[in-house]
């Protein structure tokens, strides 16, 4: 850019909408700005002129496939598409919204929502999933909830890998340092070690909310009039990084002044924005409200605006800045922390202050609702930015990125594990199988994962009643009723990489299998797609696969999707990390007091597998332990999984069991170990029935990863009432065992007896040995 | 406008009115987590929880103090550096050292808090092992005699929650032997010292016994099925200590 | 704007939890040189304008009473550098 | 025994949340005079006996590689200080 022409442009050095107008031919960096040719001429064509510099800064953040969900949108539509009036009865705000909103009962809704910090993780460990955290939870405080819980799916690269150390411990106590500053339990999450994500970490986090009915707020300006106002953290060049390219906008000759590229977190600063949030919704002194995450500003106001009456004026001077260097373009983009904007009714601006001043919070007043249907942005008084906020919002590019199923996926999907190399020497006699056990439970996904969870706050606030190592966290909401909630989330890349169709239904079946373990009904799905380049048709298809998946499983489960995010580009070079959609599955306790655990505690009790195992090596841990992977993931029977899940939670509310575990990763032998650890009760275990009736080897049996499984432990006063239910139901049951709390031991009889001490060892030792 | 959850949902009617009779107050600063659990925990004691807010000027005639746990100030500068200036402090460090020996309690950041204004001898630093640890955690009664103590016998082992960054309880070795010398050692960590504290103390007390700061936080420990082991109510003795000494019972 | 430097450092009786795990992980670096390691603070405190001598006064008093916990930590120095 | 002391502050576009917290409390104690707060680190590396150029060199490689983190620190001063 080199003229300026206009007089007021002049003025204040600056790309006016008028200057714009009679510069057609300025040459933009839009290219620089990650826009493509044709994206360009579309906001010409939108605004009939050239974009000035801040309105280029605005639209190519807010089309950026991080905002516009331009490679997925025309599958994520199945979400919505595929529900039916029952599914959307509990649904009080459904996709669209910064989180979805579930009835909960008694007044009460739960919103939650999952969300990927992958890039900034592996940039900077600490920061990137410290802020992850941070822009999670803002998304549930802009519904009008109080944040109770957070949870933490994580992958990493190869255990052993060098650079794995590094990230682990950044982003752990990252994790634990925002988290645990918020007073936001953390109820539970996922730890996979697996050298595709090497270069790619995947840092997902879920926060859940709840509220009143009536407290649901949107992120909607409305009313004409209406004050539009910034408060929290002050605003500076955070996220924009290196020497910024819209520098030119000022028409400035001096050297740009640096622009970090990496967030750092102030988890104080969110901690006094989610009290000062509730106090402005207990009055009611707020008609809209946004957070800001990506795109700032730029998001923040064109969405208020395009989802109320449709106008906004704003003057982008009264924004307050931690760097005064920064140009109006910059302003727009900056990701800046624990920030959000709201709309005020002008009756409403001295509480509104009295509540800033009580917490001590900064806050800016920008300008005011319109009903003139634009987005007008001024800087110091000139018109820098005039558009119509849909077309910035909302109206996006959208994709049809050509896709196809890979060649390779044949072969692959021929490559069973049996009778593999790898499956070479399959252990078989009792010293093998003992070994083998104990190096399944000291393996890196298998193993305890305390070293992490020890670093996180589990017990503030005083509701948690599940947390790790549990199937899922539960939360209680109300005291007085017990009424709560429970909420799991799964992911496997590897069986999604042999079928992703499947492999997405794989993620919900278990993460809803969780739900339902712990005692509480499925209501709702929150989903995390993580996958490669959408630019490679091989992982497009991954990804419509996925979600196709996805979307017909959530119709047999009866549960609707309520929000998500979809974190794309995940590769190094031209590989990609396995396809992992991240599913978390919400549930429902009329009274937490119900919930089981997954740990046996009490003697003589009956331990019962319910389920029954074929040959599904493909995929599984085992397999993965000895490096291979190929075939087919294991069959998904979603009508099984209801039946299962309606057997354990009718069992939990009625009394009939005292703990349950869900078979996962790792089958048989990872649940009985995991059930023995979690309060160091033993117990005696025959196979041989079980194994008989479903035709498989003891080994079969004990690594097999057939869904729609889980141990349950029944008081024997229970014993007659379960076994009727489950035979009433026509769901295979199988008495393996009973719980010996003197034994000290896991003895699986006639085979081997593995003592608890040595069973701890091997699960306890292997993060400590590997982090420190 | 309905109550934001979480913040007091219960209202368990206290069994013996005596005990309502007293006013615990529990103190909020910008930061502070576990207030609202301090709250629940003065409740499920049976007696009045009043919310203090660290910019109050006065103690609104509160019978005993609660500095809860948490982050005040995010934990910027030193655990508890920013917060020992609140205008409430003042009152509170008066109150404690007056005759009247107004019953103080820090638990974690609430203890911190208390070393930084001079209330308690000795500082914390970061755990040894550079970590944030949460853990149920054995702690061993060493002096029931004090203001919130009294509920348990001498010697007694509690199962309480353990949960901080900057655990480390240091002080110099003069002060570690006046602190043994006349008991003032409240709490000592047993199986095994989870950060490095000097001499395994997880807790003491000023030699009055009114003014006690300890790590650990019993008011994660007073409902069965949200504490220790989801079991464990081990922390209601401190609630319990404060209501005898208030009543003249002890 | 000139600023006004105030270095903290932990006591030396005091065991330095970082400092300590710094000397362990350097040699592993290949940085054999150090036989101990101890990490304090450093604060910056930007003055508008001059630093006049009340002005390093109140430096140094911050120093004593709220940058520094006396019970552990010592001030070791206070100087003003310029820009 | 001699010391290098290494300097690492967070760079000057990072946010410093410490900062701002503690430039936000000293007015409340009557510190008027300063502007802006930013807190860093500072590295004591004690030296068994002579401050040779080889062991500067490496004090400085240790503060670039692993005493600062170059994302988002600067380290801004490594010097000797005799005992
Ligand atoms: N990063 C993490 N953060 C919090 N909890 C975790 C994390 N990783 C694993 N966990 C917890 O550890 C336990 C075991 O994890 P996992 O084997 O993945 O459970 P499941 O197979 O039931 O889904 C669960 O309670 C899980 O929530
Ligand atoms: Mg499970």
């Amino acid at each position: 850019m080199s003229e300026i022409s206009t007089e007021s442009a002049k003025k204040f050095n600056m790309d006016t909408v008028a200057n714009a107008a009679i510069t057609p031919d300025v040459e933009l960096p839009w290219a620089e700005l990650g826009l493509k040719q044709n994206e360009f001429d579309d906001v010409v064509k939108v605004l009939g002129r050239r974009p000035t510099a801040a309105e280029l800064a605005m639209y190519s953040v807010m089309w950026s496939e991080h905002c516009s969900y331009k490679s997925s949108k025309n599958h994520l539509r199945q979400f919505g598409e595929k529900v039916t009036e029952e599914m959307k009865k509990d649904m009080l705000v459904g996709i669209g919204e910064n989180a979805g909103v579930t009835n909960l009962g008694d007044g009460w809704a739960v919103t939650f929502k999952i969300e990927s910090h992958n890039s900034p993780t592996m940039i900077e460990p600490y920061q990137g999933a410290a802020t992850g955290i941070g822009g999670i939870v803002r998304d549930i405080i802009s519904m009008g909830a109080r944040p109770v819980a957070v949870m933490d799916p994580l992958r990493f690269g190869a255990i052993d890998h060098p650079d794995t150390a590094r990230v682990m411990h950044g982003a752990v106590a990252g994790i634990g340092g925002y988290g645990n500053s918020l007073g936001l339990p953390n109820i539970g999450g996922e730890m996979v070690f697996d050298s595709v994500y090497q270069g790619n970490p995947l840092v997902n986090a879920l926060a859940v909310g709840v509220m009143r009915h009536e407290d649901i707020r949107l992120a909607n300006a409305s009313g004409k009039g209406n004050k539009v106002v910034l408060f929290g953290a002050r605003t500076g060049g955070d996220g924009i990084g290196g020497a910024s390219i819209l520098s030119s906008e000022s028409f400035d000759n001096s050297k740009p002044s640096k622009r970090p590229a990496v967030q750092v977190g102030d988890p104080f600063a969110e901690k006094v924005l989610i009290e000062c949030c509730l106090e402005l919704f207990k009055g009611s002194l707020v008609e809209g409200i946004q957070d800001l995450g990506a795109a700032g500003i730029s998001c923040a106001t064109s969405e208020l605006a395009s989802n109320g009456d449709g106008g906004m004026e704003v003057e982008l001077t009264s924004v307050l800045l931690r760097d005064p260097t920064l140009t109006p373009g910059e302003i727009l983009m900056s990701e800046s922390q624990e920030r959000m904007m709201a709309v005020v009714s002008p009756e409403n601006i001295a509480a509104f202050e009295a509540v800033m001043e009580k917490w001590a919070v900064e806050y800016s007043w920008l300008g005011e609702v319109t009903d003139t249907g634009r987005l007008i942005i001024k800087w110091d008084g000139e018109v820098i930015v005039d558009v119509d906020p849909r077309t910035v919002a909302h109206d996006g590019p959208v994709y049809d990125r050509p896709y196809a199923r890979p060649e390779w996926q044949d072969a692959l999907q021929a490559d069973t594990f049996t009778g593999s190399v790898q499956d070479a020497a399959r252990p078989s006699t009792p010293e093998e199988l003992k070994a083998a056990m104990l190096e399944l439970v000291a393996s890196p996904n298998m193993c305890s994962k305390d070293w992490i969870t020890n670093q996180y706050d589990r017990y503030v606030g005083g509701n948690t009643a599940l947390a790790f190592p549990d199937d899922a966290g539960v939360i209680r909401v109300d005291e007085e009723t017990g009424l709560g909630f429970a909420v799991a989330t799964d992911a496997n890349g590897r069986y999604t990489f042999l079928d992703p169709y499947h492999g997405a239904q794989l993620a919900l079946a278990e993460a809803y299998r969780n739900v339902a373990t712990s005692g509480a009904v499925p209501m709702a799905v929150s989903d995390c797609l993580n996958f490669g380049s959408p630019e490679d048709p091989d992982v497009m298809w991954q990804l419509a696969e996925a979600i196709r998946g996805l979307s017909d499983a959530c119709m047999v489960l009866g549960i609707p999707v309520t929000g998500g995010n979809v974190s794309l580009y995940n590769q190094t070079g031209t590989t990609p990390i396995h396809p992992t959609p991240v599913v978390a599955v919400l549930g429902k306790f009329d009274d937490v007091a119900r919930r089981t655990p997954s740990g046996w505690a009490e003697d003589g009790q009956a331990i019962y597998l319910l389920g029954t195992t074929a040959d599904d090596l493909d995929g599984s841990e085992w397999a993965n332990m000895r490096g291979h992977l190929g075939g087919l993931p294991p069959a998904v029977n979603l009508e099984r999984e209801r039946e299962l899940g309606a057997i354990l939670i009718n069992a939990s509310r009625d009394g009939m069991i005292d703990s349950a575990h869900d078979l996962s990763e790792g089958g048989l032998a990872a649940a009985l170990v995991e059930s023995a650890l979690r309060f160091n009760t033993g117990a005696r275990v025959a196979l041989d029935d079980v194994a008989a009736r479903d035709g498989v080897d003891v080994f079969t049996l004990l690594f097999s990863e057939t869904q729609g499984r889980a141990i349950v432990s029944v008081p024997r006063s229970e014993e007659v009432r379960f076994n009727d239910m489950c035979t009433a139901r026509n769901f295979p049951l199988s008495r393996i065992g009973v719980v010996d709390a003197a034994g000290a031991a896991l003895d699986i009889q006639g085979l081997f007896t593995a003592e608890l001490d040595e069973l701890r060892v091997a699960h306890e030792g292997t993060l400590p040995k590997y982090f420190g | 406008m309905s109550e934001t959850p979480l913040i007091g949902g219960a209202t368990l009617a206290p069994v013996d009115s005596r005990l309502a009779g007293a006013r615990i107050g529990v103190v909020t600063f910008p930061g502070t987590l576990d207030d609202r659990d301090a709250v629940r925990a003065v409740r499920l004691s049976g007696a009045t929880a009043v919310e203090l807010w660290h910019a109050d000027t006065e103690l609104a005639d509160v019978d005993a103090v609660i500095i809860p746990g948490g982050f005040s100030y995010g934990d910027y500068l030193r655990a508890g550096a920013i917060s020992r200036f609140a205008p409430l402090m003042t009152k509170i460090v008066d109150a404690a050292n007056s005759d009247a020996k107004l019953p103080v309690l820090g638990i974690c950041n609430g203890f911190q808090i208390l070393t930084e204004a001079h209330l308690l001898p000795g500082s914390m630093i970061k755990n040894d092992h550079l970590k944030f640890l949460c853990r149920d955690q054995v702690l061993r009664v060493e002096n029931n005699t004090t203001a919130w103590t009294n509920a348990y016998a001498a010697g007694e082992d509690i199962t309480i929650v353990l949960k901080n960054q900057d655990g480390q309880y240091i002080a110099d070795e003069k002060t570690l032997d006046a602190l043994e010398a006349e008991g003032l050692v409240a709490f000592r960590y047993m199986g095994g010292n989870p950060n490095g504290s000097r001499r395994d103390i997880a807790g003491i007390s000023n030699a009055a016994g009114n003014v006690v700061g300890l790590m650990p936080h019993p008011e994660h420990a007073v409902e069965a099925g949200y504490g220790p082991g989801h079991t464990g109510t081990d922390g209601l003795g401190f609630f319990n200590s404060v209501l005898n000494t208030l009543l003249g019972d002890k | 704007m000139p600023r006004i430097v105030v270095d903290v450092m932990l006591k030396p009786e005091i065991l330095d939890p970082q400092g300590k795990a710094i000397v362990g992980a350097l040699p592993r670096l290949g940085f054999t040189a150090f036989s101990a390691v101890r990490q304090g603070k450093r604060f910056e405190l930007t003055v508008d304008g001059e630093v006049t001598e009340e002005i390093l006064a109140q430096a140094r008093e911050a120093a004593e009473t709220m940058l520094s916990n006396p019970v552990i930590e010592d001030v070791v120095n206070v100087e003003v550098v310029a820009d």
